[in-house]
């Protein structure tokens, strides 16, 4: 059984303006251990399906339908309690702005021991040494576990929100943009870091970025996420080799070329929809170069193609000629 | 632990009620307890009320009567002699007064005393640099004061003294002990500025002649004075009688005095002297409301105010059972002064028309519901013996559009113009008025434009009068006036404003700039109202003087200087009548109305020789004659 | 940081020398003079008041006597009271300052103990009737009449209740013969306040290296409870206890009246430096690291908060002085707001001038005070 | 011609307007669901109306010689004044026999004109030095800094009391000395830190780069930046105004011939204040006057808070 089984996920913001469709009948399983991507222009549901595992939903987020099932259990529908014990023992993340993420006015190992401490009943000595083991694991000197946040470089501060996300052991960690903040330099090496930690520790990983080249070497299977729905789910290989979801193909030729420029979103015109009133049937149809009557009426079903390989898009892209 | 302690006080408590305690609430902190800054610079009502029964003098006048008697001397001083050009009189002093340290009062004291206040200090006289009543003790034409034996003083002044000078000036200098006080002046004279050293003492344990003295002092929150056991005056008996007469007699002492006619007639009050109350305490509260309620609540036998209860003070006393309310006649009034520097102030009729229209029994009985007493003469009535009941007084009895009419003829007489002259419509109905239409139709229009006699149109006129905030009763009458004003179409402007915004106009460093100002003046000794002269003499019409309407009357000032010269009452009387008839008739002032003292006290804790006084229990207090009765 | 005390100190003298002069300025604007309240006594005569104006230093060009009160401040020395000749300005400030100082400190520590955890409680619960009707009831009492209240206290308690007196702080009868007087009890109380208040925060410092919080906390609580225990001990063996009691029970209504009026301010203040913080990223991060919720509003979000908070209560308890004037007249508690009112309204300058000199020190020193505090609350600041 | 179709050209005024309106509406809808603004909001509503009866029962219902707050008198009633409610003075009267309601109302005009012209003058004055200070910086920054922090060293009501011997102090003057005091304090302060925060902005650059003069980007892009912030101040500062208006008249120290305060004085001088419960009348109603108004005015600035600063806003 899979480590996380998230199934017809549906999420709406409400808001005086009417219903924000963040995320719309998505699903996706992952295995332990396994290393999976969640790409997508901003503003498409990524991050919502992230804060959704972790149940850190804003009080106007409503829960529509479908189910997270985390170890068996449903975790959007146990209470609080039970799910504040899951948090960073079961699921554990690591956030966008990793330079906010930490509190100001504590010392960055006393933040990371206080989480600790939460969810092991061992005392201030020993939380400490563990602390040490994970910041030589992220590659910190330990000595700076009694600095405050401000006394750190951005890389640094990574390194440590890192850290934390690993205190407990979690089965999962999700990863969201966790480099975007840093130079590219740095980036790279963050990233083998956290990829070299999972295989070490063995726990499952979601990375989620809008830049597809950032997460393609760290994780084994890749999601394509549009306006709230996933439009496409595959392992890595296949989503570049054939792209099945023209969405995804315009994606791919954004992808840098040997040149190293970066291309503006090939073909397609337009701007996301806005998702307050998402466009009837396939929410891509606007701006599909491929779009057809059918496109508009009905939204295509989120299907199998090929082993695998999963798609919701009436004209899928087969194979390639 | 606390609590228990707390119980012990309380029983200590107990032991200090067995000896008799009075709770007299005041208003105000003590600000000194040295006696030459509570008479000079500090010379303020509460320290008076609590210090006041310190110290003694050679004489006085002795309320209810305002009696002048000895108290310190034996017998009336000699009459003045005059020896190579100057006057001379000598006063005795009675033998067996003690100081509370045991050693007897004697000339040197007295003599010292004034020795003090006439030594030059900086090219002045001490008496002018400690100011306050210091300079009316020790009149400029004092020149010495010299002791003849061990209980004969010897006054020498440059020329005859009038009472002014006399009676009721150095007579009624309080008496200082040497033995304490020499060495503490002679230090003060090396300094440099000697009237401020003798100010800074602390009297320490001074020796004190008088009824009761200061014990405890908490600042803010109250003071303490016990009675003085060794107080010379203690088991005298004071007899007045109906027919002036007077009778002192003071067996401890063995002195026996009679004035004045002495035992004739019917007795009026037989005051025998205290003091009765081991000590009285002085709780400090800062609003009348407090002590108020701890009036009610019997925390104290009464509090002391120079203003008196309010109205509402007094409706809601009256009701609480155990608690007396007394009313007595104020010795001073609130008054309407003109500018007579200025134009059209300087018409008498101008000032004439403007008393006739103030309706002072209006405001008084229907307003204010009796809580002002109107006033007409510059002498309360309040005081009989000065009072003249019979003054001039403008618009008296007439009704409000009589009074219109009346002042409109004086106006018109006197050659003032109107372009629109006001007259009476309908009066004595619901809607009369000087403005509308007559039965027959005629339109009567809105008087306007006011002129002088030489035809100019009058300027503005401005009414400086306290504000709401700092005494409604004068703000509204103030208000009334401008309005009655203004019904003429006399452009006058009510300007309600501060107190010391009104002194700083009146009294401007260059002289008085104001057209019309509402103030009031508490006059000083009843016995003796020298402030006839002060405030109407034309030598006090100069830039802080007191003369503030200008009034310059060669008549008058005559009558003014003979009074203070005058030798006895007797002579001074007709001049103070004659003095009042003139100022009724020339209105310099418009006397208005004053509020009557009430005072109120638990006659089951309080109990006064007599309440009929005039300005109050307060203005006589303190007295060694109070009994209490726990 | 002594460097940087050191600037503000010099910055603050620089900013009070200014403040003096303005000060000097205003009531070289008054018009009149004190001598002028002699003028109701015509036996005074003019000779008599002009040398009083000598004494009191009234004549004299302006710029000598900027330059003599400007000298006199800097060497201590506020001048002569008009109204208690010739008692020293400072010398009635000292007489006066100790029961306004217990007063304000008591109601404004209350009023802070109140309105902290009010405003982090209202806040956490955005939106819900309880923020509103406590948001409410705080603006309520934080904008009402401050006469009104004290009526209706004295109404309540000391009319219908009669549980206290109606002012004053002090029962005369219990202090006819007192081993102390009023100052020093005032004086000892004020100790004993700052004693427990340095007690509370020195107990932070000593018990920060305990492991576990909650060990911690507890930690905490029994050095403070052993303090009060302590104090109440002493002052129940001194033999003053019944007068401080005293002393303390006259207070209690003034008391009440400036913690009512003033948690609001803190309330307020504490519920919008924490809405703001709770949208700091490092709340979402503690709760995602299943911080229980009381964990994170009061160690993650409050402590964040406090800063703002901290400053505008310290400094506020610079200006007891014009915050005495009406409670300190509705409860006849002869203080400085009193002292200064009557100064004013007597025209006893040098005394009026003394209480807002003072209050300029005062308010400059909690200025240094704050940033001082700084320091040790927020690790970003170092000097 | 397709393009020609689909896009309908509009004046650009239509289009202003529309934007407008439609942040208008937004900032309502904003305001009214912070609940304590529209609280605040219909209180002052009702003073207004009292406010705007008064003349309207003076020029009908009531006769001037009894029901004028100054100089009305009822005859009526002599020797029973101050007399409770009745049907005649809904509110009873005062000491000395004038209607505590037509007192009540025709205050309530003046603390109005008080509270918003002091208010006025202080933002006005605070918005322009705020402005000025951000967009110029340097000296003039620096002086007006130092000022605002010596205004604030000042305790008002305090300096109030010494200045009112200084300026005779009625209605309009007060309003001008506390519009002017509190204008150069501490809202400056606030007001310049906004101002910093709008003058990074790109679009100021632009305009600098368009040629733009100091005064003009301060007066077309800065100012109207602030402006909501400075309305929200005025709403608190209308507060202060009024209450220290109410305080000072208690305590007899304004020359304004009548006032919530000075009504609540009158009682007291007249000392039937301490009586609490028995002449509830004299001192209840204007007591509860000026704390309403002060409370409404607070409510509403806080109700805008809301509206201009998203941080307090719901998520």
């Amino acid at each position: 059984m899979p480590l996380l089984d998230v199934k017809n996920l549906t999420m709406h913001y409400t808001t005086k303006m009417g219903d924000v469709h963040a995320v719309d009948d998505v699903s996706f399983a992952i295995e332990p251990g396994e290393a999976i991507g969640l790409v997508g222009e901003s503003g498409c549901g990524k991050t919502s399906i992230a804060l959704t595992l972790l149940r850190l939903l804003p009080d106007n987020a409503k829960f529509l339908g479908g189910s997270v099932l985390f170890e068996g259990v449903d975790i959007v529908r146990i209470p609080e309690e039970e799910m504040r014990k899951i948090r960073w023992r079961g699921i554990s993340m690591i956030f966008q702005a990793a330079m906010n993420s930490l509190n100001p006015v504590y010392r960055v190992g006393d933040q990371i021991i206080e989480a600790i401490q939460t969810h092991f009943p061992i005392d201030y000595q020993a939380a400490r040494r563990r602390v040490a083991e994970l910041f030589d694991l992220v590659g910190l000197a330990p000595e700076l576990m009694d600095r405050y946040p401000h006394e750190y470089s951005g890389g640094m501060k990574q390194r440590a929100v890192i850290a934390m996300a690993l205190a407990c052991a979690p089965k999962l960690v999700i990863a969201d943009e966790p480099t975007t903040a840093l130079d590219v330099i740095v980036q790279d090496r963050i990233l083998r870091r956290i990829d070299e930690v999972r295989k070490e520790l063995n726990m499952a990983m979601l990375y989620i970025s809008h830049d597809i080249a950032v997460i393609a070497e760290v994780s084994q299977r890749i999601g394509v996420m549009y306006a709230g729905n996933l439009v496409e789910f595959a392992d890595t290989v296949r989503i570049f080799k054939n792209p099945a979801h023209p969405y995804t193909i315009a994606l791919m030729s954004a992808f840098p070329s040997i040149k190293g420029e970066k291309r503006k979103l090939q073909g397609l015109s337009g701007e996301p929809p806005d998702l307050l009133r998402p466009p009837s049937g396939c929410r891509f149809h606007p701006r599909c170069p491929y779009a057809t009557a059918v496109c508009t009426e009905s939204p295509p079903e989120y299907r199998e193609i090929q082993p695998q390989h999963y798609v919701a898009c009436w004209h899928p892209h087969l194979g390639r000629s | 632990m606390a609590v228990r302690k707390f119980f012990l006080v309380f029983a200590a408590l107990g032991f200090v009620a067995a000896a008799q305690v009075l709770n007299i609430g005041i208003f105000e902190d003590l600000t000194t307890t040295n006696i030459w800054a509570r008479i000079g610079p500090d010379a303020t009502v509460w320290n008076t009320y609590v210090l006041g029964g310190s110290h003694g003098a050679l004489y006085g006048s002795v309320a209810p009567t305002w009696t002048w008697l000895p108290s310190l001397a034996d017998g009336f001083p000699s009459e003045f002699v005059e020896e190579n050009g100057k006057w001379v009189a000598t006063v005795k002093i009675r033998k067996g007064i003690t100081w509370t340290d045991g050693t007897p009062l004697t000339a040197d004291d007295v003599v010292f005393t004034f020795n003090v206040l006439l030594t030059e200090v900086g090219g002045q006289r001490m008496a002018i640099a400690l100011g306050g009543n210091w300079p009316s003790y020790c009149p400029d034409t004092l020149l010495a004061v010299e002791k003849v034996d061990d209980y004969t003083v010897k006054f020498v002044y440059a020329e005859e003294p009038g009472l002014g000078e006399w009676t009721f000036g150095a007579l009624g200098c309080p008496i200082v002990q040497k033995a304490y006080w020499e060495p503490k002046f002679q230090a003060a004279l090396q300094t440099d500025d000697p009237a401020a050293s003798l100010l800074a003492v602390v009297p320490e344990g001074e020796p004190i002649l008088g009824g009761y003295r200061l014990v405890r002092w908490e600042p803010g929150a109250f003071a303490q004075v016990d009675k003085n056991p060794t107080y010379y005056a203690t088991g005298e008996s004071l007899t007045l009688y109906e027919g002036g007469g007077a009778v002192i007699d003071n067996p401890r002492l063995g002195y026996h005095f009679e004035a004045y006619g002495g035992a004739t007639g019917p007795v009026l009050h037989k005051l025998v002297e205290g003091p009765y109350v081991d000590s009285i305490i002085y709780p400090i509260y800062l609003n009348q409301d407090a002590a108020v309620l701890a009036l009610q609540k019997g925390e104290i036998a009464m509090f002391l105010n120079p203003l008196g209860l309010a109205k509402g003070f007094e409706d809601r006393l009256k009701a609480t059972p155990g608690v007396t309310i007394i009313s007595n006649p104020p010795w001073g009034f609130r008054y309407l002064a003109f500018n007579m520097r200025r134009e059209p102030m300087s018409y008498k009729a101008f000032r004439v028309a403007v008393a006739t229209l103030i309706d002072r029994e209006y405001v008084a009985e229907s307003v204010f519901q009796g809580i002002i007493t109107p006033m007409y003469s510059a002498v309360p009535e309040s005081n009989p013996f000065w009072h003249n009941p019979d003054v001039k007084i403008y618009g008296k009895g007439l009704t409000h559009a009589q009074r219109v009419e009346e002042a409109v003829r004086i106006l018109k007489g006197a050659g003032f113009s109107w372009d629109a002259e006001p007259k009476v419509i309908n009066p004595g109905t619901r809607n009369e008025a000087v403005v509308g239409v007559l039965p027959d139709g005629t339109q009567v229009p809105a008087p306007k434009g006011f002129k002088l006699p030489d035809g100019r149109y009058c300027p503005e006129i401005e009414l400086l009068a306290p504000s709401a905030g700092y005494d409604p009763l004068r703000a509204t009458f103030a208000i009334y006036i401008e309005q009655w004003m203004k019904e003429l179409a006399i452009p006058v402007k009510a300007n309600l404003t501060g107190f010391n915004v009104i002194v700083n106009k009146v009294w401007a460093p260059d002289g008085f700039d104001f057209d019309m100002y509402i103030l009031g003046w508490s006059l000083g000794n009843p016995a003796f109202p020298d402030y006839l002269y002060y405030f109407w003499h034309s030598s006090q019409d100069v830039p802080d003087g007191f003369n503030t309407p200008g009034y310059r009357n060669p008549e008058y000032d005559a009558l003014a200087e003979a009074f203070l010269k005058a030798k006895s009452v007797e002579e001074a009387r007709p001049l103070v009548f004659k003095m009042q008839e003139m100022l009724a008739e020339d209105v310099p002032y418009v006397i208005l109305f004053d509020t009557p003292i009430k005072e109120a006290y638990r006659a089951d804790e309080i109990e006064f020789p007599y309440t009929e006084v005039l300005g109050g229990i307060q203005f006589v207090w303190p007295l060694t004659t109070v009994k209490a009765l726990k | 940081m002594l460097r940087y005390i050191g600037w503000r100190i010099a910055q603050i003298f620089v900013t009070f020398f200014l403040f003096l002069t303005m000060v000097f300025l205003i009531f070289q604007a008054m018009p009149g003079d004190y001598t002028k309240q002699f003028i109701m006594n015509p036996k005074i005569p003019p000779e008599a008041r002009q040398a009083l104006a000598e004494r009191l230093g009234l004549t004299g060009s302006v710029w000598d006597q900027y330059l003599h009160y400007v000298r006199n401040v800097f060497t201590g020395n506020l001048g002569v009271s008009f109204q208690h000749y010739p008692r020293e300005v400072w010398d009635v400030i000292k007489e006066r300052l100790p029961r306004t100082a217990v007063l304000f400190l008591v109601a404004d520590l209350l009023a802070f103990a109140l309105g902290y955890p009010l405003g982090k409680y209202i806040a956490w619960r955005r939106g819900r009737i309880s923020d509103y009707v406590v948001t409410v009831t705080g603006v309520l009492f934080y904008t009402i009449f401050t006469p009104l209240l004290a009526i209706i206290l004295l109404f309540v308690f000391s009319n219908v209740l009669g549980w206290f007196r109606s002012g004053g702080f002090l029962t005369p009868s219990l202090w006819l013969r007192p081993p102390v007087s009023p100052q020093t009890v005032f004086l000892l109380l004020t100790a004993t306040i700052c004693g427990l208040l340095g007690l509370w925060a020195g107990s932070h410092f000593l018990t920060r290296r305990i492991g576990h919080p909650r060990p911690r906390a507890w930690a905490r609580r029994g050095l403070v409870a052993l303090g009060l225990g302590l104090a109440g001990i002493a002052w129940g063996y001194s033999g003053i206890g019944s007068y401080a009691w005293d002393i303390v029970w006259h207070m209690f209504l003034p008391v009440l009246a400036v913690t009512l009026i003033s948690f609001g301010g803190t309330m307020l203040l504490m519920r919008d430096s924490m809405l703001e913080v709770i949208r700091e990223d490092y709340i979402t991060t503690a709760k995602a690291k299943g911080l229980p919720e009381k964990v994170i509003r009061d160690k993650h979000a409050a402590r964040t908060a406090l800063l703002p908070t901290i400053t505008n209560f310290t400094i506020g308890l610079g200006f007891i002085v014009s915050g005495g004037i009406v409670t300190e007249t509705m409860f006849s508690w002869k203080g400085m707001g009193l002292t200064y009112l009557e100064a004013v309204l007597q025209q006893d300058f040098p005394l009026a001038m003394g209480c807002l000199t003072f209050t300029g020190i005062l308010v400059l020193l909690l200025h240094l005070v704050v940033d001082v505090l700084y320091a040790f609350l927020d690790p970003r600041i170092s000097y | 011609m397709l393009i020609s179709e689909r896009v309908k050209i509009e004046p650009l005024w239509k289009i202003r307007l529309r934007l407008a309106l439609r942040s208008l509406r937004r900032n309502w809808a904003l305001f009214w669901e912070s609940r304590i603004g529209p609280l605040g909001l219909g209180i002052i509503l009702f003073f207004v109306l009292l406010m705007i009866a008064h003349p309207i029962l003076m020029a009908t219902v009531w006769d001037s010689r009894v029901y004028d707050p100054i100089v009305g008198f009822d005859r009526a009633l002599v020797g029973r004044h101050p007399a409770p409610p009745s049907w005649a003075h809904p509110l009873g009267t005062d000491p000395i026999g004038r209607d505590v309601l037509s007192q009540l109302m025709w205050s309530t005009r003046s603390e109005f004109a008080l509270g918003v012209t002091s208010a006025l003058i202080t933002v006005v004055i605070g918005t322009l030095i705020g402005a000025i200070c951000a967009y110029f910086g340097g000296v003039i920054d620096t002086i007006f800094m130092r000022l605002a922090d010596l205004v604030m060293l000042f305790p008002f009501i305090a300096l109030l009391m010494v200045l009112r011997s200084v300026i005779h102090l009625d209605l309009w003057r007060l309003a001008l000395v506390m519009g002017i005091l509190s204008g150069f304090g501490g809202i400056t302060i606030t007001l310049k830190a906004q101002a910093l925060t709008v003058k990074v902005k790109p679009y100021i650059e632009a305009a600098k780069v368009a040629g733009g003069g100091a005064f003009h980007i301060i007066r077309h892009h800065i100012i109207p930046n602030i402006m909501p912030l400075s309305f929200l101040y005025m709403m608190f500062n209308v507060t202060g105004a009024v209450f220290t208006e109410a305080v000072l008249s208690y305590f007899g120290l304004l020359d304004i011939r009548m006032s919530w305060g000075i009504m609540i004085h009158t009682a007291e001088s007249a000392g039937y204040l301490g009586a609490f419960g028995q002449y509830w009348w004299l001192w209840a109603p204007p007591g509860a006057a000026i704390t309403l108004l002060c409370f409404a005015f607070y409510l509403v600035g806080r109700g805008l808070d809301t509206v201009v600063n998203p941080r307090l806003r719901k998520r």
